[in-house]
């Protein structure tokens, strides 16, 4: 809404919203210039979270790179992870004389995983940004519910945030004796959770009035931008990488695209910040669905549940494998969109090259261009809707 | 547009009641304990957090005794944060004569217990890590000079006995001594080598562990067999596939006997073994 | 929607420009070199071109060619552009060098914004400048940081403004001395 | 002349030993007005606070404060008593005391509620430094808080907590509350201002648009209940409330008319903006201006804050009370209050108001809880767009049914209170009067539900098949 917005008076102020902001989610900076409520211009300013990831990765050797995926974005570790392990697959099978595949029910482990972290990882980001917009109640049932997707990632590999679970070649455990049951029942009970936390916020028409035509971005613009994933697809582009280039067995499941659609009514428009976050909310219950799929998919268990799944990975350390010469691109969908690894190899076991683009990098790059002539409260509902974890940004 | 006024004050109305609706409804819930509610937080002290699962990645330590100084995990560690050296002892086998874990630098990704060879090196499943407490007989804070001090066995034990007792009632010459070796204010957490078990408990459980992971290996390679011999392909996978994740699953339940009635006495581990004890629901 | 072939595109784009050309990874990626020159031209012509219709920059790096055991050796840094296109579901990979001593690629921000944030990492991580990149600065790295530290002839500052980056006064191998730093 | 003015005399004569002076008036107005309303206000904000926070940690699963018990305060009681025993004596004492079955319980249940907490709280605040910003107002900065206060309680004069416990009976009684309690935006402004920070100046700004816009709601819903009344003075209002007979619940002004019922919710809701709490908090909107006006502030200055946002709920509460819901009467006839001898009827009418303060003050707590934050200008949409031609059809309605039901005659009063005339309407008066306005209003949103109300069916999915 920037009716009265655009009327400068000519007497701005600088409000310097951040590092230490409550709602920047991080150590993020934005230097705000400001004609009284309205912002006039917008300054992302980056950095604080730099912690050289890329750098690493040509430092160490390659497998052992998987731990600090997790660390790109510890809100979805396992989608970090998978992210690299599939670049590396593909780096590994470029090489002919390389033929392993990963087993199935390695790839139907991964999806699942990669599922309930990307519901874990909505959650945090609805319940973010319904918690900037000023409703603390739902961010903490969000984070209660959140638990849930940690206690099973915590029986499954050990850690609750950093899983280093999925590795080169499948899955670093088999599931455990009770995960099935464990995941089915989970699942149930935050689907009916989640509909109480709709009609707390997502219904709700002052958070609605908040979000409706918000930062709205067209899809032409998203795309110029780069936009990728939940954004994208908030403004209206009807893509998603698991469906339109699949990995793993995401081919098989049919995934089923929500797209922005102006949910917030007369009063909103396609690609506005309640679109995006709507968005999310429907990615929620597909992956739901998908983890349902998922479970009957899933092949009978090997006899050893301790052990890992997938032979490759189990070599590391004794035997560093080299990764053949040469450079691969894949991108994944991760809950904030494209994870795209660029990964080039000289033929010796560190890589020459690792390149991981992300989600809220692209995110970031367009703060300044949506958040002129809005209201400086809106600022932070725009931060949330872009759903932006700083340390992807700043890798 | 009278008409759109009227809906959107009726809308709001509608919504904010059923938003209200749902929180009141959350807070009788609360009030009555119901739907798991209280148990979202933790009053973290007292209550402790409960050790979920058995793959827990807690402590990274490592039994010396099994320790063969191979540089498996040594290489493997994103981190970096081993250092150890070997010997041949009498038998002509190679026992590490020093194996420190820097856990300041320590990711706890687990890579290097994946990597080990014989599975000396393992994760605890307590994950409470405070050298002023139970941790201090065990995990030493060093500058970087001291990293590279080494102790043999007498030292060890020597430096143990002293770090045990309160820093007063040790004699100048033993503070001396002490200080040179570790320094409360260092930046590098180590644990120490072959007394890396915090506990006796944690050892045992450890072992049992293991045993249980041997055990399992050998059902689930003896299933191979029998199935690979038996011809009638529809009865194998059956009673193979059963036992196996059973014995997998429940590591501490065969050893649990020698090990639990040493347990509940253990303050910190009480909840520990209590999980451990019996298997997961 | 069509996806055209790489090999199209490549012929494509060849026809326009034949100072492109379409070379191969060491696994046989295939990829566009660009010379410098033509870089701007290709981007505008790949991306209005209705066939081919690239509307996406999917992802903008480098990397530094320095110790890359590739024949003949080279020291160059090179810009990789992953483009996409949303409409036609197809991708192609261009690639332009950059020489080590006059590092400047012109930027392709005026045909996709999402340039503007990959080139300001580029040129902080590699110091590759983007001539017409309306605000070429820092992104990672603080704006006083000396170096650009993913060139692989970077070496490690001990410290920075007085604050060492190694407990106790331990030193990165050739790190490079600087004024008044010393721990 | 109520029991107030005759002690406040009485005392005023004894201090100065014959006609007494300024100096005897204000001491004595001090003793027996002012400190007696600030021992009753300050626990009673001061255990809101506690509630509060109990209530957000029940909303949101947590445990809330679970530590602070009461033995912490009872001990320092013990010590304050048995100041002339011997320390040890005085701890074998207490522990005796502690020891006794029932209290001893009573003290585990407060720890488990938490109910030391705002005892810590208080002296943890006592004990803070006192930060004054280096590009601070000095002055304007730490005289904010203080004002604050004064404009949160100052109103409390005219409130009537019982027949006889009225401080300041005046016919103006109504605009007196609102005119005072425009102080706070004077407070608000100038902590904003005088905080040198850019945060706190817009959390100043936004105080003072928002207070200032939504004095005209609170102006206009007052106004309604004058028109209806005729009278301004709140005891007054009160008396007329009052129905013989055990129903005296239908004499409250609420039931009298739909339109007074519209009014009694535009005067909460803008009194929750008053009270710059959730959804109207943009004065301090954590996530946006960090704390907005009280950012700066520290301490025993930050506390001033936060106890006159906890007055100002209960004085909306009090007034809320008075003006629709039959202020300190209660609901089940009034005959076996008034009968009662002095000291017995006093608290008892102090407590059934207490109660319709608290009820309010929940509901606020219970809507801080639940509602997303509005933004500035939706905030003063709502106010301008919703609020104020709400009130002026309320108002025009209820013009309306006073001439339709034939002017007023002079209904019973109870007490020593004087009442003016009420409006009188025959039983199927009352029934038209609410009978048409529900109908009309009935068929207008019925109307609107048709034409807009259509959802989108990804948000019915979302929510479980209904909007």
């Amino acid at each position: 809404m920037t009716i009265e917005a655009s009327t400068p008076s000519g007497e701005r102020m600088t409000l310097n919203m951040g590092p230490h902001h409550p709602a920047t989610h991080g150590v993020l900076r934005i230097v705000v210039e400001s004609d009284g409520e309205v912002v006039a211009t917008c300054t992302p300013d980056h950095g604080y979270l730099h912690r050289s990831i890329e750098k690493i990765g040509e430092c160490v050797e390659w497998p052992m790179f998987v731990p600090y995926t997790d660390r790109v974005d510890y809100v979805c570790a396992m989608n970090a992870n998978l992210a690299y392990c599939i670049a590396a697959e593909k780096l590994l099978q470029s090489d002919p004389a390389n033929t392993f595949v990963v087993p199935r029910r390695g790839e139907c482990i991964r999806v699942l995983v990669a599922e309930l972290n990307r519901i874990s990882s909505h959650l945090v980001a609805v319940g973010a940004m319904a918690m900037d917009v000023g409703a603390y109640t739902p961010f903490l049932h969000g984070i209660a519910q959140r638990e849930g997707v940690n206690d099973i990632f915590e029986k499954l590999c050990g850690q609750r945030l950093t899983y280093n679970y999925v590795t080169i070649g499948g899955v670093a455990y088999d599931l455990y004796d009770t995960a099935i049951d464990e995941i089915r029942r989970f699942l149930d009970q935050f689907e009916r959770e989640m509909v109480r936390f709709n009609k707390l916020v997502t219904t709700n028409t002052i958070f609605r009035d908040r979000c409706a035509s918000v930062a709205t971005v067209s899809a032409a613009e998203a795309i110029a931008w780069g936009l990728v994933g939940p954004n994208l697809r908030g403004s209206g582009v009807d893509f998603d990488l698991r469906r339109d280039e699949p990995y793993g067995i995401y081919g098989e499941l049919g995934v089923q695209v929500p797209v922005g659609q102006a949910f917030a009514g007369r009063k909103g428009s396609v690609g506005d910040a309640y679109d995006r976050y709507v968005v999310r909310l429907l990615e929620i219950l597909e992956s739901i669905r998908l983890c349902r799929a998922v479970l009957e998919l899933l092949p009978p268990a090997a006899a050893k549940a301790n052990d890992p799944i997938g032979g490759w990975q189990a070599d590391v350390g004794k035997q560093v494998k080299r990764p053949p010469k040469g450079e691969v691109h894949v991108r994944t969908e991760a809950p904030r969109g494209e994870m795209g690894y660029f990964l080039v190899s000289d033929g010796t076991k560190a890589l020459f090259r690792v390149r991981c683009r992300t989600g809220s990098f692209t995110a970031a790059g367009i703060f300044h261009h949506v958040m002129r002539g809005i209201f400086l409260a809106d600022v932070v509902a725009v931060i949330g809707s872009f759903d932006i974890v700083v340390p992807e940004i700043d890798r | 547009m009278i008409l759109a006024w009227i809906h959107d004050v009726v809308e709001a109305v509608q919504s904010c009641v059923s938003g209200m609706r749902t929180t009141g409804r959350f807070l009788v819930e609360n009030l009555r304990g119901e739907g798991g509610a209280m148990s979202a937080t933790r009053e973290y002290p007292e209550q402790p957090a409960e050790v979920v699962g058995d793959r827990q990645r807690g402590h990274l330590v490592n039994d010396a005794d099994r320790c063969i100084v191979c540089h498996a995990c040594d290489t493997v560690c994103p981190v970096d944060c081993f250092k150890m050296d070997g010997e041949r002892d009498g038998d002509n086998k190679m026992r590490a004569s020093r194996f420190d874990i820097d856990l300041s630098k320590c990711i706890y990704c687990g890579l290097c217990v994946r990597a080990c060879p014989t599975d000396s090196l393992s994760m605890t499943r307590t994950f409470e890590m405070d050298p002023q407490h139970e941790g201090k007989r065990f995990l030493f804070r060093r500058n970087s000079k001291q990293v590279d001090v080494r102790f043999d066995a007498p030292e060890m034990e020597r430096l143990h006995a002293l770090a045990a007792q309160p820093r007063e009632a040790l004699s100048a010459e033993d503070r001396a001594w002490l200080d040179a070796r570790i320094d409360d204010r260092g930046q590098h957490l180590i644990g120490i080598y072959g007394l890396g078990f915090f506990t006796p408990e944690q050892k045992a459980e450890a072992d049992a562990a293991r045993e249980a992971k041997k055990k399992a290996k050998d059902a689930a390679a003896a299933a191979a067999k029998a199935k690979a011999a038996a011809a009638a392909a529809a009865a194998a996978p059956k009673p193979a596939s059963v036992p196996a994740p059973a014995a997998g699953a429940t590591p501490a339940a065969p050893a649990a006997p020698p090990a639990a009635p040493g347990a509940p006495p253990a303050t910190k581990s009480g909840p520990d073994a209590a999980s451990g004890g019996s298997p997961t629901p | 929607m069509s996806a055209v072939a790489n090999d199209a595109i490549a012929t494509a784009v060849l026809a326009q420009f034949p100072a492109v050309q379409q070379k191969h990874a060491d696994n046989g990626r295939a990829f566009l070199l660009v010379p410098k020159g033509d870089l701007v031209a290709v981007a505008h012509f790949l991306r209005t071109q209705k066939s081919l219709r690239f509307d996406a920059l999917m992802d903008l790096t480098a990397y530094d060619l320095l110790k890359y055991p590739s024949t003949p050796p080279s020291d160059d840094i090179a810009v990789v552009y992953l483009l996409f296109s949303y409409q036609h579901r197809h991708k192609v990979t261009l690639k332009v060098l950059a020489p080590r001593a006059e590092c400047e690629v012109a930027t392709v921000s005026g045909e996709w914004p999402a340039a503007l944030y990959f080139e300001r990492e580029v040129f902080d991580l590699f110091g590759v400048r983007f001539p017409g990149h309306p605000s070429l600065r820092r992104i990672m790295t603080p704006d006083d940081w000396q170096g650009h530290p993913l060139r692989k002839d970077y070496l490690y500052p001990d410290s920075y403004h007085g604050v060492a980056h190694l407990r106790d006064g331990q030193h990165f191998e050739g790190s490079p001395p600087r004024g008044g730093d010393t721990p | 002349m109520n029991g107030f003015g005759y002690a406040v005399d009485a005392l005023a004569a004894w201090l100065a030993g014959g006609e007494p002076g300024w100096i005897a008036l204000t001491i004595a107005v001090l003793a027996v007005w002012v400190v007696p309303i600030l021992l009753l206000v300050f626990p009673i904000a001061a255990l809101g606070q506690i509630l509060e926070r109990k209530i957000a940690a029940a909303i949101q699963r947590r445990v809330g404060p679970s530590s602070a018990g009461l033995d912490g305060p009872l001990r320092f009681g013990f010590r304050v008593l048995l100041f002339f025993l011997p320390r040890a004596r005085q701890d074998r004492i207490f522990a005796a005391f502690c020891n006794l079955r029932p209290v001893r319980s009573l003290l585990l249940v407060s720890r488990r509620l938490g109910l030391g907490q705002f005892v810590a709280d208080g002296i943890k605040m006592l004990g803070k430094e006192d930060i004054v910003p280096t590009g601070a107002d000095g002055i304007v900065f730490r005289l904010a808080p203080y004002l604050a206060l004064a404009g949160a309680f100052l109103p409390f004069c005219v409130v009537p907590f019982g027949q006889h416990l009225v401080m300041l009976e005046t016919e103006v009684a109504a605009l007196f509350a609102i005119a005072v309690s425009g102080i706070v935006v004077v407070a608000l402004k100038m902590a904003g201002w005088g905080s040198g920070s850019k945060w706190s100046l817009l959390g100043g700004m936004r105080a003072v648009a928002q207070l200032v816009s939504y004095e005209v709601p609170i102006g206009l819903a007052v106004g309604g209940v004058v028109l209806w009344c005729g009278t301004m003075d709140l005891h007054a209002i009160v008396g007329q409330q009052y129905e013989p007979g055990v129903f005296s619940l239908l004499g409250w002004n609420v039931v009298q008319s739909p339109f007074l019922a519209t009014l009694a919710a535009v005067f909460f809701i803008a009194g929750l903006a008053e009270c710059q709490r959730s959804p109207f908090d943009m004065a301090e909107a954590e996530s946006e201006l960090v704390s907005g006006f009280n950012t700066e502030y520290s301490g025993l200055r930050w506390g001033l804050f936060a106890m006159a946002e906890y007055t100002e709920m209960l004085l909306i509460g009090a007034l809320l009370a008075t003006l629709f819901f039959g202020g300190y009467q209660s609901p089940i006839g009034e005959e076996w209050i008034v009968g009662l001898p002095v000291w017995l009827e006093v608290p008892i009418h102090g407590a059934i108001l207490g109660v319709k303060v608290v009820t309010v003050f929940l509901v606020m707590m219970w809507i801080r809880w639940t509602l997303p934050r509005f933004r500035v200008d939706q905030v003063m949409r709502l106010s301008w767009l919703v609020l104020v031609p709400m009130c002026l059809v309320s108002m025009f309605g209820l013009a309306v049914t006073l001439l339709a039901a034939g002017g007023t005659h002079a209904g019973e009063a109870f007490g020593r209170v004087a009442s003016r005339p009420r409006p009188d309407l025959h039983w199927l008066g009352h029934l038209a009067a609410w009978a048409v306005p529900v109908a009309i209003g009935a068929c207008l949103v019925v109307m609107a539900k048709k034409k807009h109300g259509q959802v989108h069916p990804a948000l019915q999915r979302l929510t479980g098949g209904r909007s």
